[in-house]
Order: C-alpha cells, then sequence, then structure tokens
C-alpha cells in the first residue's frame, strides 16, 4: 500500500431487519476502533443507508473526510450495490470504489443468535474493509451498437419480433430451417381457449413478415458461424439450395402439381399425409417458392424426370444451384427457434407406432386440420371409421422422472382443446386421463369447464398401460387404457376405439449446439438460460443475445408473442441508444508477462482469448470477456489479471474475514 | 469359448429338468460351457424373504461368495434364481452394513463376498453375449411357420438394470427370429403367470393362467415360450384347473426357449427332454424341426 | 582502497550452488580482483567467532544458500543479515525450500527413525545424537533441529532473490557483472526484493516446441510415453511444470526432452506456485465426469511432490500436518 | 465427537459465485432460514474464478473449512466454468490430501438460485461436520516454529 486510502464504514439498521439481531452500534463502534489501521477515518450507524437521508451522510463524509473508500454493511448487493455505487458517484468518488457487505442476507436474517451474528457481522466489514483497499477505479467499456438484428426462427415468436422490429424502422433479417415460416402454430387448426382457427391468424402475419421492407427473409436456411460480441456480430448463413430460382418463381404450383414423386411429410404432416419432392409445406407457405427435396427427386436419385422444369412457364428450375453463404453484420440477435415435441415412442407401454389407433398429439392437430389429410375428419387410422370413444392421455413424457420432470404447460390445455374438437365433430365419448388439470392462462379455467359441461369424463390417474390385450366381453377390437383412478382408488380398463397422446415439449434436438454456437448458456435439460428468471426474462448472460419463445422453455402462443415483442423492445431500446455501456469486471493480460503456453486458450467459453502465433502471446478482447476470471485463475504464469475481483483484493478479504488484520486478535488466539 | 458359473437352482433338478437338458446342450452347441457352481444351495425362491430377509440375503449370498471365487459371470436359467441373486448383489453393494453382517455369517463357512460378480439370467446370454448371427449360423432345422408367444414373465426384466426398455423389450422376439420362428405380437407377454399365489389364492392364479392362454390362443400362436420353470408350470401344469374352473377347452404346449432354440439346432428332441411334457407339443412343430433333413 | 568485502554461506543445502558459482570459470578471477572474500566455508576457512567480531554492514554482498533447518542455520542468517548490506537468497533453498524443504511432508520423528533406525544405516544400539553431551573436556553441543524447514526470508530480510537449482552459472555471471559495475557506478542495483539472475515470463517463453490449445485427456509418466520431440510436452500428456516456471534457465530441461520440474520457482508476483498448476493443469483436463476425472488424475501419481518439488516451505501453506504437528502441540 | 470438539466453532471461508450459490445464500436469507453463523463468504463472478491460491490462503489464514459453491452442472451462467471448478477441486483434494489436511475440510457445493434451502441445511451439515474433525489452527507467520524439538525425539 503505497499511500494510506482513508475509508468510511456505514452499518445499516434496515429498521430491525439488521438491528433486530446485530448489535449495529457495538459493530459500528467496533470498525472505528479496531480497523483504524486499515484506514478506516469513520464509521457509522443509521437507520436506513439506502434511503435518500442515509446516502447524503455517506456523501457528505467523502467530501468532509476526503474519503477514498466506502464500505456498506447493508443487505446483498444484488440489492442495493447499484444505490451505493451511485451515491459514491454523486460524490465524485468512482463507483467501483465502494464495497456492500451483506449482514442481512448472510447474518441478521439467517441467525438466531445475536453475538454470533454481531461477530459475524464485524469480520464480515473487516474483509470488506480489506478488500477495499484493493479496489481500483474502472470506467464501462462502451461499443457501438449496428441497428440491424438477427432474428434465427420464424415461428410466430420469431415473426412477432421480427415485425416490432422492423415496423420501428431498423433491418431484421429473419433465418428459418424450414421452407417456409409459421412453425408449430401452421400446423395447429384451433388454439384454445378462443378456437380461433390458428391459420386465419398467422397467416397475415406470416404476410407482412415476407413482404415488409424492412426485413430480410432467409428460409430454408441455417446458421454457420458467429463472431463478434454485442453491437457488433457477424454471422455466417447458409443459404440451402432450393434447386428454384427465387427470382423468377411465381409459385404458381404447377411444379408440384406435375411432379410424379410422392414422399411421406414428416415434417409438417406429421406423417399424416403425403408432399411431392417439389413441394411448398403448406399453401399458405411464405416464402411461395417451393424447394426440391433433392433426397426424394428422381433426378437427384436417377438422373432423369426433370418433370418440374418441363412444365415450368418461368424456367425457375435450376438444378445445378449451390448453397449460398451469407454474411451479414448485425448489432443483436434473437433466438427463436422454439421446440421438438417429445417422441411419445419412448414410453413403449403407451404403444405408439406399434398399435396404430395410437395417435400424437402433432398428429391430432394434424387430423382435426381442415387443411389437413383427412380434410378435417376426426377418424381412425384405416381413414374412414370415426371412433365411439376416444381417450386422452395428459402429461406423456412431461412430469415424470424417467422422462422429463417439468411440467411442459400447454399440454392440459391442448387436451381440452381435443376433447372439444371430438365432441363437436364425432359426438363420441371422450375420457381424459390427467393428473392436474393446469389452466391458469386467462379464459383457461372457463374452458376447462365448458369442457365439464360438455359431458367429456376427466379421470384422475397416470395411465400405465395402453395395450391390445384386450379380455372381457365387450373389449374387441378396442385399446384398453389401464389406469388408477386416484380419487376412487380403483384399477379401471377403459376401452378406446381412439388414444390420444398428449406429448409435451422438448428442447431442440440442436438447442445444445445453438446454445454454445451463440455462446449462452443452457439448463441440463437443453432449454436457453434466460439472465434472470424473473426480471430479465429476454435476456441472456451474453450481452446482445435474447431469447424468445419455446427455446426458453414450454410456453403457450401468448407468452411465446409476448417474449417476442419483449425481446425487440429490449433491442430496439438499445439500437437507440447507439452505444451500450459494458460492466468493467473483464480480464487483461500482462503481455511481457505472457509465456504464451496457450493454457488460458480454450478455457474461454466466449471465444475472447486470441492467441498471437507472431508474438507468442495471448490477448483478451475485453468486448467480449464476460468477466467470469476462469481464465485469471488458470494462468499458471499469474499473468492474467482481472478487475473487481484481482487476487490482491481477495487474499485481503480473506485476511480481513479472519481477523489477521488487527493486531489485537493475536492475542486470543490460543497458542 | 465362453464360460460361465452355472446356478441351476432347484426347479431344475427334478420339475424343469428338460430346461437343464436343453440349456446345456444348446449352450455346448454355441461353445459355451456352464460350470455348475460347486456345493449351491437353494436361492430362497420367493417367499423366504417375507420370512427373514437377512437369513434370505445370506442364503444368497453364499452362492455369490462362491462364484465369485471362479471369477466368472454367474448364469441362472430360473428367473426366481436370477432376480434374487441379482438383487442381492445389487443390496449388497448399496448396503455396507449389510454386507458386513452377511459376510459375518458366511465366515463360519470360510467364505467371503466382495461384491465383484455379474448376475445373468440365461436368456441374457443367448440375447446379448451371443449375437443372432451365431445362433443364426447354427440352426440346421430353422422352425419356419411356426408362431411363438414369447413369454417373458414378471422377473426376467425386473429390476431394471440400467436403460433397457422394461416395458416392451423385443430381445426374446430377437431370438426367436434368429431360430427362424415367427415371433407374434403377445400383448401379455409381461404379466405375471400367478407363481406361488396357485397355492394361496388358486382362483385368482388360475384366472391369470387363463388371460395368458387365452392371449396366446388369440394371437394365433402354436406354442408358448418361457424361460422359467415356474412359469412354464403355472401354464401347463394347471390347464386342466383352468379348464374346469372357467369351461374353457386349453390343451396348449408350452416350452423352454432352450428347447426351441435346441429343435432349430438340429438336437435331438429326446436330448431336450421333449416327450416329459404334459401338454404335447403340435406334431408341426416337431415336423417343422425335421423338414428340413 | 580496500576492497569491499564478499561472503558466502550454505545453510541447509546440497553444496551444488557453490559449485554452481565455480562454474563461472575465469569469471570467478573478477570476484577476487574485486572482492576481499571474508567468509566462504566452503572454499576457505574461517570461524564464526570472526564475523562475529565484524562490524555490522561491513560486507557489502552475501551469497546465502540453503534453508534454515536448525538453530545453527537461524543463527548465521541473523548473523549474516547484521553484518551485510546486501543479502541474497542464493537458489532455490534459500528462495523457497527446494529439496530439503520436502522433509516438511513429515513429522521429525518420521526423519529421525528414517536417518537412524532404516535398515540402511547401521545403528543396532539405535544411538541418537544428543544436541548436548558432556564429555571430560566439557559440555559439547551440535545443531537443534527445527520441526520444520524455513526458507530464508521467513527468517530475516531478504535483499534479493536469485532462484534456480542451481541458479545457472551464465545467470551468476550476469549478476556479478552487474555488481562490479555497480561498484564502478556504471549501473544501478534494482529495487529491494527483486529476483535477479531470472527472466520476468516464465521457462515456456523460452521453449522452443510447438504448441496448441491444450486439452489433456490423460497424464502419463515421462518414461511410458513416446514423446513427440518438437511439441510442448504438457499437450502430450506430461506433467511439464514450465508454463508456471519463472524463465531464466533457457528451458534446459524442455529442450533436452525431459519436462520442466519448476526449479526456478514462481512468476513474478505469483502467491503460490503449487496453486498456479493445479488450477492451470486442472483447468486443461478434458473432462466434465467427476468419475472421469478421478481417472484422468490418476495419472499424476505425486501431485503434492509434483507441484511442491521446490516451493512447499515456500507456499502459503508451508508444510504439512503431520510436520506441524510434530512440535507437540 | 469429544468434548474438546463439542466446544468448537470452526471458522469456515466459503467462495460463491454471483449468479447461482450467491443468491441462493441471499434466498436463504429472505426467506428467513436459519443455519449456523460459522460461514464466511466471498463472492466471486463465477467458481471458474476459484483460484487453489484462495484456499490455501484461507487455510493458512486460520480456517478450519473452506467451501466452494457454484451454480448446478450445465447450469453455470458462464456456460461451463464450473466444470472448470469441479476439476480444480478433485486435483486440490488430492493435494490436501497429502500435505495431511483431512479432505472433507473442503467442500463444494452446487446450489442453483432457488436452492436456498439447501444452501441453508448443507452448511449446518457442513459445520457439523468440520466441528467433528476438530480445529485446523495451522500456525500463523511466527507461530510455533522457533521451538526447537530435539530433546523429544532424542528421548
Amino acid at each position: 500500500m503505497e499511500k494510506k486510502e482513508k475509508i468510511g464504514v456505514y452499518v445499516c439498521h434496515c429498521g430491525t431487519n439488521i438491528a433486530g439481531v446485530v448489535n449495529v452500534g457495538e459493530v459500528s463502534t467496533w470498525a472505528a476502533e479496531n480497523l483504524k489501521d486499515q484506514g478506516v477515518v469513520v464509521s457509522r450507524d443509521y437507520k436506513f443507508m439506502c434511503s435518500s437521508l442515509g446516502q447524503e451522510l455517506i456523501q457528505k463524509d467523502i467530501k468532509e473526510y476526503g474519503l477514498t473508500r466506502v464500505v456498506v454493511a447493508a443487505c446483498s448487493p444484488h440489492l442495493h450495490e447499484a444505490t451505493f455505487r451511485n451515491a459514491c458517484k454523486g460524490a465524485d468518488l468512482n463507483p467501483y470504489l465502494c464495497e456492500l457487505v451483506s449482514i442481512r442476507e448472510q447474518a441478521s436474517w439467517v441467525h438466531t443468535d445475536k453475538v454470533a451474528a454481531t461477530e459475524k457481522s464485524k469480520a464480515l466489514i473487516s474483509g470488506g474493509v480489506s478488500r477495499v483497499v484493493y479496489n481500483e477505479p474502472l470506467e464501462p467499456l462502451y461499443v457501438p451498437i449496428h441497428p440491424a438484428t438477427l432474428v434465427v426462427g420464424g415461428g410466430i415468436s420469431g415473426i412477432q419480433a421480427a415485425l416490432e422490429i422492423a415496423d420501428a424502422g431498423y433491418r431484421v433479417y429473419l433465418v428459418e430451417r424450414e421452407p417456409s415460416i409459421g412453425g408449430h402454430m401452421a400446423q395447429f387448426d384451433k388454439t384454445f381457449p378462443t378456437l380461433d382457427c390458428s391459420a386465419c391468424i398467422l397467416t397475415p402475419r406470416m404476410v407482412q413478415v415476407g413482404s415488409h421492407p424492412n426485413i430480410t427473409l432467409l428460409t430454408y436456411s441455417e446458421i454457420e458461424k458467429v463472431e463478434g460480441y454485442v453491437g457488433n456480430f457477424t454471422v455466417s448463413i447458409r443459404k440451402r439450395a432450393r434447386s428454384v430460382d427465387e427470382a423468377t418463381c411465381t409459385g404458381c404450383g404447377i411444379c408440384w402439381e406435375k411432379c410424379p414423386k410422392k414422399v411421406v411429410d414428416n415434417v409438417f404432416e406429421a406423417g399424416m399425409g403425403n408432399r411431392k419432392a417439389i413441394y411448398v409445406p403448406f399453401p399458405q407457405a411464405v416464402p411461395k417458392y417451393p424447394v426440391i427435396d433433392r433426397e426424394n427427386c428422381t433426378f437427384y436419385i436417377k438422373g432423369t424426370c426433370k418433370a418440374c422444369e418441363k412444365f415450368c412457364p418461368t424456367e425457375a428450375i435450376n438444378f445445378a444451384q449451390e448453397d449460398e453463404i451469407i454474411n451479414v453484420e448485425v448489432g443483436n440477435v434473437i433466438l427463436a427457434t422454439g421446440y421438438d415435441p417429445f417422441d411419445a415412442r419412448r414410453i413403449t407401454q403407451y404403444g405408439y407406432g406399434r398399435l396404430a389407433n395410437v395417435f400424437t398429439s402433432l398428429e391430432f392437430e394434424r387430423l382435426s386440420n381442415a387443411a389437413g389429410p383427412t380434410g378435417g375428419n376426426i377418424v381412425l387410422r384405416d381413414g374412414k371409421t370415426v371412433p365411439k370413444v376416444v381417450g386422452i392421455v395428459h402429461c406423456v413424457g412431461s412430469r415424470d422422472k424417467n422422462y422429463n420432470e417439468y411440467c411442459s404447460a400447454i399440454c392440459c390445455m391442448q387436451s381440452l382443446k381435443f376433447a372439444h374438437l371430438v365432441h363437436e365433430r364425432t359426438g363420441a365419448e371422450i375420457y381424459n386421463f390427467y393428473i392436474d388439470i393446469r389452466a391458469p392462462g386467462k379464459g383457461y379455467e372457463e374452458f376447462y369447464h365448458r369442457l365439464l359441461d360438455e359431458g367429456t369424463h376427466f379421470v384422475r390417474g397416470k395411465v400405465a398401460e395402453i395395450s391390445d390385450a384386450v379380455r372381457l366381453p365387450g373389449e374387441e377390437g378396442k385399446l384398453i387404457i389401464q389406469v388408477e383412478d386416484t380419487l376412487t382408488g380403483n384399477q379401471l380398463r377403459v376401452p378406446v376405439d381412439m388414444a390420444i397422446l398428449s406429448a409435451g415439449l422438448e428442447p431442440r434436438r440442436d438447442a445444445k449446439a445453438v446454445a454454445k454456437q451463440f455462446g449462452i448458456s443452457c439448463s441440463a435439460d437443453g432449454w436457453l438460460i434466460e439472465r434472470h428468471p424473473k426480471l430479465d426474462p429476454v435476456a441472456t448472460v451474453t450481452e446482445g443475445i435474447y431469447i424468445a419463445g419455446c427455446v426458453q422453455g414450454p410456453k403457450d402462443i401468448p407468452a411465446s408473442v409476448a417474449q417476442g415483442a419483449a425481446a425487440a423492445a429490449r433491442i430496439l431500446g438499445k439500437i437507440m441508444q447507439k452505444e451500450i455501456a459494458l460492466e468493467p469486471i473483464r480480464a487483461s493480460i500482462k503481455e511481457e508477462q505472457c509465456s504464451g503456453c496457450r493454457i488460458c486458450n480454450n478455457v474461454c467459453p466466449f471465444n475472447a482469448i486470441l492467441f498471437h502465433e507472431d508474438k507468442m502471446v495471448s490477448e483478451v478482447n475485453p468486448a467480449l470477456c464476460q468477466g467470469c476470471g476462469t481464465c485469471v485463475a488458470a494462468c499458471p504464469a499469474g499473468a492474467i489479471s482481472g478487475t473487481g475481483f484481482s487476487n490482491q483484493q481477495i487474499l485481503s478479504q480473506i485476511e480481513g474475514l479472519m481477523l489477521l488484520n488487527i493486531k489485537s486478535h493475536k492475542e486470543t488466539v490460543p497458542a | 469359448m465362453k464360460e460361465y458359473a452355472y446356478f441351476p437352482g432347484c426347479s431344475l433338478e427334478k420339475m424343469a429338468v428338460s430346461y437343464h437338458l436343453s440349456a446345456l446342450e444348446t449352450t455346448k452347441k454355441l461353445g459355451i460351457k456352464l460350470k455348475e457352481l460347486e456345493d449351491w444351495n437353494c436361492c430362497g425362491a420367493t417367499t423366504y424373504f417375507y420370512i427373514d430377509e437377512l437369513l434370505a440375503y445370506t442364503l444368497c449370498a453364499r452362492n455369490l461368495a462362491i462364484a465369485e471365487k471362479t471369477g466368472l459371470d454367474v448364469v441362472a436359467p430360473c428367473s426366481a434364481c436370477y432376480k434374487n441373486m441379482y438383487f442381492t448383489a445389487a443390496h449388497l453393494k448399496k448396503d455396507a452394513d449389510l454386507a458386513e453382517h452377511v459376510n459375518f455369517a458366511l465366515e463360519e463357512d470360510n467364505l467371503q463376498y466382495n461384491g465383484n460378480v455379474n448376475i445373468k439370467h440365461l436368456i441374457e446370454v443367448f440375447a446379448q453375449d451371443v449375437s443372432a448371427e451365431e445362433i443364426k449360423s447354427k440352426v440346421t432345422r430353422p422352425l419356419e411357420g411356426i408362431r411363438v408367444a414369447p413369454y417373458y414373465g414378471c422377473q426376467i426384466v425386473r429390476p431394471q438394470k440400467e436403460k433397457e426398455d422394461v416395458e416392451q423389450p423385443q430381445f426374446f422376439e430377437g431370438i426367436l427370429s434368429a431360430i427362424g420362428a415367427t415371433p407374434v405380437n403377445y400383448p401379455l407377454k409381461m404379466r405375471c403367470c400367478g407363481g406361488s399365489l396357485i397355492i394361496s389364492s388358486r382362483t385368482a392364479a388360475l384366472a391369470m393362467v387363463r388371460n395368458l392362454l387365452q392371449s396366446a390362443v388369440d394371437s394365433q400362436a402354436t406354442v408358448i415360450a418361457t424361460a422359467c420353470p415356474m412359469c412354464q408350470v403355472n401354464l401347463e401344469c394347471y390347464q386342466q384347473q383352468v379348464n374346469q374352473e372357467f369351461g374353457t377347452n386349453f390343451s396348449f404346449p408350452v416350452l423352454y426357449f432352450t428347447q426351441l432354440i435346441g429343435l432349430a439346432f438340429g438336437i435331438p428332441p429326446k436330448k431336450l427332454g421333449i416327450g416329459k411334457e404334459f401338454v404335447s407339443i403340435a406334431p408341426s412343430l416337431l415336423r417343422a424341426g425335421q423338414s428340413k433333413d | 582502497m580496500s576492497k569491499p568485502k564478499f561472503a558466502m554461506y550454505w545453510a541447509a543445502s546440497c553444496g551444488g550452488c557453490e559449485i554452481a558459482v565455480l562454474n563461472i570459470h575465469e569469471k570467478i578471477l573478477d570476484v577476487d580482483a574485486n572482492f576481499d572474500v571474508v567468509f566462504w566455508p566452503v572454499a576457505m576457512d574461517a570461524k564464526y567467532k570472526d564475523v562475529e567480531a565484524m562490524e555490522d554492514g561491513s560486507i557489502l554482498l552475501t551469497l546465502f544458500n540453503g534453508g534454515i533447518r536448525n538453530d545453527e542455520n537461524e543463527h548465521i542468517a541473523h548473523l549474516l543479515r547484521k553484518k551485510s548490506k546486501i543479502l541474497v537468497a542464493f537458489g532455490s533453498c534459500a528462495c523457497e525450500g527446494c529439496i530439503p524443504g520436502l522433509a516438511n511432508f513429515s513429522p521429525v520423528k518420521e526423519i529421525f527413525d528414517t536417518a537412524f533406525s532404516t535398515i540402511s544405516t547401521d545403528n543396532p544400539d539405535n544411538i541418537r545424537p544428543q544436541t548436548h553431551y558432556a564429555m571430560p573436556e566439557g559440555e559439547i553441543t551440535i545443531p537443534t533441529l527445527y520441526p520444520v524447514l524455513r526458507t530464508l526470508d521467513q527468517v530475516v530480510d531478504v535483499d534479493y532473490y536469485m532462484p534456480g537449482c542451481p541458479p545457472e552459472s551464465h545467470q551468476i555471471a550476469a549478476v556479478i557483472d552487474l555488481v562490479i559495475q555497480v561498484l564502478q557506478g556504471k549501473a544501478e542495483l534494482p529495487p529491494k526484493g527483486a529476483t535477479i539472475g531470472a527472466g520476468n515470463s516464465t521457462v515456456c517463453d523460452e521453449c522452443k516446441r510447438k504448441r496448441n490449445e491444450k486439452t489433456i485427456k490423460a497424464f502419463g509418466r515421462i518414461q511410458l510415453i513416446h514423446a513427440d520431440p518438437e511439441l510442448c510436452l504438457l499437450e502430450q500428456g506430461i506433467p511439464c511444470n514450465g508454463p508456471a516456471t519463472r524463465s531464466g534457465c533457457d528451458a534446459r530441461c524442455p529442450s533436452a526432452g525431459a519436462q520442466c520440474i519448476g526449479c526456478y520457482g514462481p512468476a513474478e508476483g505469483v502467491v503460490d506456485y503449487g496453486a498456479r498448476l493445479i488450477a492451470a493443469f486442472a483447468s486443461v483436463i478434458d473432462s466434465d465426469k467427476p468419475e472421469e476425472i478421478d481417472r484422468i488424475l490418476d495419472g499424476l501419481v505425486d501431485p503434492a511432490g509434483q507441484f511442491y518439488r521446490f516451493n512447499l516451505a515456500g507456499s502459503l501453506l508451508k508444510a504439512a500436518k503431520p510436520a506441524w504437528k510434530s512440535n507437540g502441540g | 465427537m469429544t468434548e474438546e470438539t463439542k466446544s468448537f466453532e470452526p471458522t469456515i471461508i466459503g467462495f460463491t459465485c454471483n449468479w447461482c450459490s450467491y443468491r441462493a445464500a441471499d434466498m436463504a436469507g429472505t426467506a428467513r432460514m436459519k443455519y449456523a453463523p460459522n460461514v464466511r463468504l466471498i463472492r466471486l463472478m463465477c467458481s471458474g474464478r476459484l483460484d487453489p491460491t484462495f484456499v490455501f490462503k484461507a487455510f493458512a489464514s486460520g480456517a478450519d473449512a473452506v467451501l466452494i459453491s457454484g451454480c448446478h452442472p450445465g447450469d453455470c451462467h458462464y456456460i461451463s466454468q464450473n466444470y472448470k471448478a469441479l476439476r480444480r477441486f478433485h486435483l486440490m483434494k488430492r493435494v490436501l490430501t497429502q500435505l495431511g489436511i483431512e479432505p472433507g475440510r473442503l467442500k463444494l457445493l452446487w446450489a442453483s438460485a432457488a436452492e436456498g434451502a439447501i444452501f441453508a441445511s448443507e452448511i449446518t451439515k457442513f459445520v457439523e461436520e468440520v466441528r467433528a474433525l476438530g480445529p485446523l489452527n495451522w500456525p500463523q507467520p511466527g507461530e510455533q516454529v522457533s521451538t526447537p524439538i530435539m530433546e523429544e525425539v532424542t528421548a
């Protein structure tokens, strides 16, 4: 320590929240007497430090005593660190020279022994004082924000986000893997609980996206590479070859009419219907241009056919078309890549894939859709028999330790919707097998009551098995659903004609790879993690990367739309500011001490560390660095230092916490 | 040559001697040696664990300790023996206190169990340790056209060992396909045969047997294949009582899977213990076996 | 004008440092030409009482090698501190404990048992040396062993540190040159507390081997690995201490195909040498599964020995618990 | 537990990450869950910042035990840095064991921001475990070492 710091210590009562357990007066006096050698020149306690009067008290002392460091012993830094730092800033003290010590969450609220809590508070303050001596004044890092935005995923959430930003006058690149935008919502017939026609409300939005002057729509495309940092990302996008020239194609549809090759459509029709080898996934597709599925096209397999080319009136077919790599510069990114439905085959005892008349929810969506393979007729797998009894199994793959422990949030309402549609179109008898009915949205509970009034049976119990092993009279040709009705305690065998598995939602198969590509975190399940589960639901830990919709966790359409809009609003705010201040908690490498051993190089998940082959040294890119400090700890030469959490700060804090900085302490140690 | 420590269990000494014979014959054909454990004792069967748990564990552990000395994996053809030994080993691994108690008792016999034995059911040997190709290569008389109901019973896949499918397993079907037979879709293949309920609650057990037989008839099988002496006895020997009780008319052959494999391998039926059953097997089955001769 | 006085002393050390000094060849004549060697037990006869009689601060330069293991070491350390203007902790033992410091893993009783009662010692009556013994001529004494070995700066104030086991002769020569130039007014001394005769970076800086981003799938002992002569040893799973060890030796060991064992000690500003290596090695282990991590770590047969071979006495913990406890307290 | 260790109050230095485990401590506070007052926490940005130096420093400074806590594996705020902490923890334990420090004095605890209750109960449990181990009393600079022990061993 070259020059002696002047430190002020401020102990908050927080009403009785702290003072009720910790003897704040004693703590304050103790600090003044015992931490003098550390540089404490003033120590005070006050009823509410965070009040404007409390803050003024600190500011006055900074001026009068010429304080160079401030320690506030109060609540958690997550609550009021910003408050006290701003107070210091107001008195022309660099905000990072203020240290918060939590004696509420870590002492008064969690301990009952008043003496022990008081002693612990002293130690914590002693640690804070020892640490603050080594705090350094820091300035935030400013980087400019590129006004364009990348939206990944053209489901309803991505569509909403893209439109919000484009309407505000900024460029959006919307990237979608499938040939058309629309996502899962385009596959649905009705939406709960209003029973709006899904296509009727979605299609206008899709058209708007397709024709918006500020939206560059890249379908049948995937992200190749992401580089850069908030405000300045460079993204490479692979635009897969459609084999159709978009400039000349009019979307007239002659090509797919004439194409002789039928293919089972496992994506949009969930395997319930066919498409051609050249196709648009559905009539309202945006963009309207078809793609040739090269794996199934006769020309690509056998080298002959070219029916589409022969009939195309505008000569738009281009068999030689190649993938194209497009590089775009964007300031921010929204990931709205959605979900995969749970694969019901995994629950073998439910018989999906083995028993013909067991359907998944997505199959049923197509079955009930007027534009679907049966024209909206709800029939068995034979394509004609109308079921008389239908069983709907809830929580398939959800709330189950063997598969996913979480609740998929939408299945109850989806099941109720199915029950209603079956009732309305077939008049069949309907059983819902549920664990709990979860209907927390607006109008959802009312919809449930409507179903109860329609005479749908509700059996509370988790289905054990769906089988074709009939035994009793009347069961012939039926599926038997075996379940315990937990409200009556009875085992039931319910014979049905059709079973619908209300499959849960799962993260996309490649969610972890996407998270890695964009440098954000992903839960063990695979859902991407938001910055704060309550207060920051669409931002992520990586500045400039936002998430919206089911990529963050299962949610219904209104919630997905809200998140899309919220992410857009967050980004618009950033674009308006033109530049962004980054937290100055960063690592840096002292070049003369770095020997280029490269231990740190792949310790960083944000790729913030570059190795210069010429100089044989590594360097941290401060804009990419997120400040975790892992490289600081990993550097064998001690050549990396981290602001805000330097070795000196922590080592000194340890001594402080152990009261080694106090002279009288030595006497109390037993010899 | 693969070698296993073989724990036949009490049933195979008498009642299920045909299982014993066919197991030895078929494995021999595949180049597998089943080396019978020396001085083995009863596994405790299904009931002993409900009478004195500690002694029941000790009983099983004694066999495990003997097996451990051989350094081989243990194979049990009986599902109950397999299950008892498997979960005894699992419990001893998890519960150090139990292991200490058990080893204290085993000391009397100069034995000790250290938890290093793998326990397999005989059918696992055919399903996992031997490939379908190896089985196919030994088939001289494929059981073409024979529809077989693969009856797993309730103990082979319980408890779940790792991540294998315990709800709709397919390995039994795989073995049957390998010998040229047609495994039928047998929806009750995992249901209980009644076990020892046949003694304590006869009617209930007979109803369970009836369901299993009816399901086999409905799936148009010609024979039920089992992998457990208890299942075999319940399904076969009680058919008359089922008929009396429910007015049915079952006469349905129930064979050990090893007997079917033996037929396909061209082993003379007598060597497989065929001819000792209560319900004679359909002549068509024997013919299928011999037709390629 | 009389020449400035020079002293060199060996405490708990092997004598290698003295040989390294002699190994500077004809440069040793410069020492004689510029200094009056007043005390150097290994090279000339001198008595402690002669040193005690000298005026305080009268020796200009003392190179002190060896750690402080007994009361004699400590006495001379204090004595030379008092008599010297510049006291240099010379060599790894004085700087950080070095090999004699490895005894800090064991309690003194074990050390004595090993020395006097194991099979390699012919001592049928199990005779142990006594610190005080009455002879007809009077009481004789031998030094008393302490429970742990300490580094020089844990006992007295040290002006400069010169690491190495032993320090490289060319570095010694350079330091002697520097001191002579200072005497002639041609150069200035570095700030007190500095490390002299070594580089500011680590061994990797001087190592010519090619290196990549590191991930370690397995550690192995060097004799069991057929190592690529061009590639970084650590990347090949050979636990090389180079990344954490101060430069200055021209990467002698890695250049000769052996891993660096760390004799030049920690780099500038490092608080605990072993901790640096623990953090670095562990960070690049290529596994996230506890069992697999353990399996990989099994390849490091003696981690504490690997990381603290030269540094135990100078580390934060200084000694293992049994050594401290041999004090009886 | 001996009579001596019953009355012994260990001092434990704990390291938390900013995002999960420190928030778990906050959560325990907000929910007024009670736990033993023996742990003094140091906040780092990430468990990946945990330098083994800090652990050795804590022991050398007189701490009886050290707690390292971070986000659950797979949930790291910085994607995967807690795995680095995990690896270092495993290696540190080995080194500490060789230095005669019981491995039970170093604990790794994964706690999410929602796991205040787990954080609190694990601390109380840890304090009891350390209490049973007894004091570590690592000598401070200048303490003990100068006492010669020769008489004892030669006796």
